[in-house]
Formats: structure tokens, C-alpha cells, sequence
């Protein structure tokens, strides 16, 4: 036991620091601080691991060889002010104040033996977390002044040309989609029955809609045998000629013969006037 | 107090400053952001605005002056392709849709009216532009009563889209199948032909 | 289907997206979005880049490549000035902030406790907040003890962030060589202290 059996007497209201076993009867300058910056000076430490390594560091200790009774007084020392002061001192500060009281008194007991079975230095786990701690107070501080957005460098963006006009992805639709939207009107329109659908009549009602096209691009006018696609065999003439039938009784075309055996015209239906 | 600049520095400023920056930026905002701590004239931001427009001429973005200031902005002939970076999907299509194309194809040609009779609601001029947009349905004529109205049939895009080679291809409905043929007018019509 | 693409064209539309895109853009997001009309092979996409970056390796802006891929920026040397655009805006993020995300940067994934373990302190949830909200960290699973609290990870957006392609680009962390396991014997023998 290096640190004289004294000090515990010296833990005054304004006790003395020291350090490295050595009585310090003056503060040092730089370890001043005014009362009333205490909390201010509080504020600016990430919790008591940082204000701890903060005091080593002002004593240049070393931390492997952390002489615990000096470090204990220093810090022991601020919490008294500061809780003298009335100041809110956060619970994590009593904590450490705790944990480096029990640190002392336990190295402070007299050793039996030279080596306690198991019984590690009190000071290890107080001194990996130390270690451990400014670890990832440097790593911060790397991480900081690693360049960045928004404040090293921006992004640079263009804006889009005027015309530029966005791609919409128009909805699918699935043909059971189709036959289930049809089977749902069925349901609701009693009188569906009277619209008869069913496979030979579709071919119809697109030969319809196709001969109706045709008379369209050809100004309402086309000769009846040019509603006929003869490479579609007697099946797809047949399909025409019910088409043009049912388009007639349906009053959209008009057939018309100026004479007897003579070309029959198919027109759009004269609008009435 | 004022700093000299380069021209090499000078154009990478106000060239990193435009790029950055949300707003087209004019002269004057130059001048009072990032080259306030420099001694620089309008002619020579002006010089150097123009010497960008000629480095960008050739590029995919070139430097543009609009209204309120100078601003990089891709150029148009690319805009179709750029379009594929945000494809915007719209909503699904409502049952009234589907029930109005359904009912042009499979009761083509026919007109609004009737669409609407066989709904028994009104067909809204959406539902149809919705239809007509998409290419599926066009209309083929009109049906010779009062007004004229236009009647509606679906398209080859419609037959491609739904992979049939023709309407017939269309799914028959089971329920129509069970009604007896002698029932309706058009069906006996085939039937004497068959 | 596929169609051909100059060099020159190429470039020019791999430039704009890039450009025009609010996030980074990595190789295989152009080829599914700009380029895929194109047939256009992954090694000249790469290729196509590299010309990039050397075309604008003197100008104000550079073609860097983060975690989630592509994008221009500004070259740092030119920060103070750029910053003249923003007066208002200020990027300095508190120690405790910096501390935790150091932390989950280099321990990940590790919980909020323990965090609060090194740190010595309680870790607000203030913190964690603005960490979460800028994008930066991503509670990834619970671990299993009880309670299941979360397991924080750094996300892209965190790389991006900070201009890193992958968290092995992050400064070695500052050593301690007492730290390795062997540490508490070491401790004992430096007991001359007892």
C-alpha cells in the first residue's frame, strides 16, 4: 500500500488533491473551476466516465496504472461542490462517486495474502470501462470529422428537361377479372337474359364491330363482297354475312342493290334528319 | 477583406454552387452567397457562366437560364428514358370499369346507352375516356337514332393485351351456355345457318 | 427487342439519371430503369463511369461512389463557401449523438442497454430519435434476453451519409492493446498499488 494511511482523514469539505501519492496543496490552474461554471462544466462532459477520463487525462495519469485514491478525492471533491451548490447532479455521477468509494476501501483493506485466489484488482473493471470508453469517445470524434453530407459536400442535382412528363404504369387486368365483372352485372340485371352471349355469337359481334370500322375509313360506303375475307374459309363468310345481317336489323348499316344481280352496297346509316 | 480567385476556382464555385443549390441561381445570389468573400465583377461570373454553357454543351445536362436564375437541368431528348427512374403506378381500376369493358366486349358494338341500361347506372365519360386512353376500346360508328350516339368495340390492342387471338377466344360464361337456345332472336338466326 | 446505344449516348444518359435522381444509383438500378431498352453489357456501364469520373476529376463537382451507388457531389475543398448558400442550416450533430452512433457503428448490432453500458450513461430517447429519423440506424432484431430489446445496426443511408462504400471504410478503431482479453492478469501484476 503506496498511498499513506492519512488520507483518509484529509477527505474534507475542501480537501486536498493528490496526486500520484504526493499531497498537491495548490490546485492547479488548469484544474480550476470556477463554482458556478461547475454545471456548465457538468453539461459538457458525455457522463462520469468522460468527466473521470477528463480528470486523468488533466493529471496525466496513466490509466492501466490509475492511482484510484487520488482520482477518487478529485472526483469525489466536484460531486460534494456540486451537490453543495444544489446543483441536479445526474444519477450516473452518484453511481461512479459509489462505485469508486467501494474501489478505495476495498484496496485500502489490508491483503491477507499476496494473491487472493480469484480476486482481481478492484480497479480493472473501473479501468476496461475507462478504456473502453474513450475507444468510442476517439471513434466519435473520428466519425466527425469524417467528411459529409451536407456540411463537406452537397449533392449535386440537375433538374429534369420541361418536358419531361413521368411514366405511369397503367393498372392490370386479368381476363377472369373481365368474366367476373360480367358474371356481377348478370347477377344485379335481371333482364340480362335477353343478351345472349355466347362463343359463335362474340365472332359475330366482332365481325360487327370490324365491318363498322372498315366503314368508317372508307367514308360509309363499301361493296358487299368486301365484307368478306374469303382466305377465312365458309366459316368466317358466315360469320360476315350473320355480322351484316344483325348490323342491319340493329339499323347500323343499310344494304342497298340499284338493280337486280347487281353490286349490293353496305352504308353507315343515314343519320335521320 | 475581399479575396482574390482564379478562373479555374472561380468556374468551380459557381459551377459546384448551381448543381448544389434547389433554386436556379441568379448573378446577384452568386454574388451575395458563395462568392461574398471574393472580388469578382458581373462580366467576369458572366464570362464564366458562359464558358460552362460551352464545357456542357455536349453533355447529358447542359446550363440553362431561366427566369429567375441559371440552373443545370438534363437534356430533353433523354427525358423518355429518364422516365423509367420513377414509374408512377396508378390506382386499380374500379368495378365500373371493368363492367363496362367487359360488357363492350362481349355485346359489341353497342353504345353508351345501352351500356348503361344493361348497368342500370349512369356510364360516366371517365369510365369511357379510361377505356379509350388505354387503347382497348375505340368507337366504330354510330347508331342511327336520335343523337347519334358512338358505338363501342374493343381493339386489337385489347386482344393483345389479353393474349386472344379473337373475341371468340373470350371465356364463354357457363350461365348464358344453360339458357336454351330458341330463347333469343340472334340465336335462332345462327342456328339456321348452322 | 433490345436496341443499340453509342458510346456518347450512353454516357449522356448515364450522366443525367445520375444527375436527376434523388438517391445514388448503382450500376444494376440503371440497368433496370434507363437502360433497359438498351442492350447495354455491365462491364461498359463500368466503363462508361470511369469516363465520368475522369471528366469531371478537374471540375467543381465529382462522380462518387457510396454504399448504394452513384452520385455527384460537390468537391469538399469548396464547403466553406458552398455553405453561404444555407446560412441557416447547420450539420453538427452533439457528442452523445456521435458517441452512440460510433458505438452501433463499430459494435453493431448491440442494444440500446448496451450502449448505455460503455457510455456510462443513460442513452435518451432523444437520441435514439434522431438517429433513427435521419435514416442512419435500423433496430435490425431483439436479442433474446429479457425484455427482447433491440438490436441497433447503421444502415446505407449512414454510409451514403458519411461518403463510405462499406463499413470496412470506417477508421480502424484507435487501439488499446491492454484491451484484448488477457487484460485483467496484466491489471494483477501492475498491483503494486495493493
Amino acid at each position: 500500500m503506496s498511498t499513506p494511511p492519512g488520507i483518509l482523514t484529509i477527505q474534507q469539505p475542501l480537501p486536498l488533491a493528490f496526486v500520484r501519492g504526493e499531497a498537491v496543496h495548490q490546485r492547479p490552474d488548469d484544474l480550476y473551476i470556477p463554482p458556478d461554471a461547475l454545471e456548465v462544466m457538468l453539461d459538457a462532459f458525455e457522463g462520469p466516465l468522460d468527466f473521470l477520463l477528463y480528470l486523468i487525462r488533466k493529471h496525466k495519469f496513466d490509466i492501466v496504472d490509475l492511482p484510484v485514491n487520488e482520482i477518487t478525492l478529485q472526483y469525489m471533491e466536484y460531486i460534494d461542490l456540486m451537490q453543495g451548490l444544489n446543483f441536479e447532479l445526474a444519477a450516473e455521477y452518484l453511481v461512479m462517486a459509489a462505485m469508486l468509494a467501494e474501489i478505495k476501501s476495498r484496496l485500502l483493506l489490508p491483503k491477507h495474502t499476496q494473491h487472493d485466489d480469484d480476486e482481481h484488482d478492484p480497479r480493472a473493471e473501473l479501468i476496461r470501462r475507462l478504456q473502453e470508453y474513450e475507444i468510442y469517445k476517439q471513434a466519435a470524434s473520428e466519425l466527425d470529422s469524417l467528411p459529409r453530407d451536407e456540411r463537406d459536400y452537397f449533392t449535386a442535382r440537375a433538374a429534369l428537361a420541361d418536358n419531361f412528363s413521368p411514366l405511369v404504369i397503367l393498372p392490370e387486368v386479368e381476363l377472369s377479372e373481365l368474366v367476373m365483372a360480367l358474371k356481377s352485372i348478370m347477377q344485379r340485371a335481371k333482364d340480362f337474359q335477353h343478351h345472349h352471349i355466347k362463343r359463335e355469337h362474340l365472332s359475330t359481334r366482332e365481325r360487327m364491330s370490324r365491318i363498322l370500322d372498315l366503314l368508317q375509313q372508307r367514308q360509309g360506303y363499301l361493296l358487299f363482297e368486301d365484307c368478306f375475307e374469303y382466305s377465312e374459309g365458309r366459316e368466317g363468310v358466315v360469320v360476315s354475312f350473320l355480322a351484316i345481317l344483325e348490323l342491319t336489323k340493329e339499323k347500323m348499316v343499310e344494304l342497298t342493290q340499284v338493280e337486280a344481280y347487281g353490286q349490293i352496297h353496305v352504308k353507315l346509316a343515314l343519320e335521320q334528319s | 477583406m475581399a479575396q482574390k480567385i482564379n478562373d479555374i476556382q472561380l468556374l468551380q464555385l459557381i459551377e459546384a454552387a448551381i448543381f448544389a443549390s434547389e433554386q436556379a441561381l441568379s448573378v446577384a445570389e452568386l454574388q451575395a452567397s458563395v462568392l461574398q468573400r471574393f472580388t469578382v465583377s458581373k462580366s467576369r461570373i458572366d464570362a464564366t457562366i458562359r464558358q460552362l454553357q460551352h464545357d456542357y454543351s455536349a453533355r447529358g445536362i447542359m446550363l440553362l437560364e431561366t427566369a429567375s436564375g441559371f440552373r443545370f437541368q438534363t437534356r430533353p431528348e433523354l427525358s423518355d428514358d429518364l422516365a423509367q427512374l420513377w414509374p408512377e403506378r396508378s390506382a386499380r381500376y374500379s368495378r365500373a370499369v371493368l363492367e363496362t369493358l367487359a360488357l363492350i366486349a362481349y355485346k359489341q358494338p353497342l353504345t353508351r346507352g345501352e351500356i348503361e341500361e344493361v348497368r342500370g347506372v349512369t356510364v360516366s365519360s371517365q369510365i369511357m375516356r379510361t377505356l379509350l386512353d388505354r387503347g382497348w376500346v375505340k368507337v366504330v360508328g354510330h347508331k342511327e337514332v336520335p343523337g347519334r350516339p358512338g358505338l363501342y368495340a374493343t381493339t386489337a390492342v385489347f386482344l393483345d393485351y389479353f393474349g386472344l387471338k379473337s373475341l371468340s377466344d373470350l371465356p364463354p360464361l357457363p350461365e348464358f351456355t344453360e339458357l336454351t337456345a330458341d330463347l333469343l332472336p340472334t340465336v335462332e338466326m345462327t342456328g339456321e345457318l348452322h
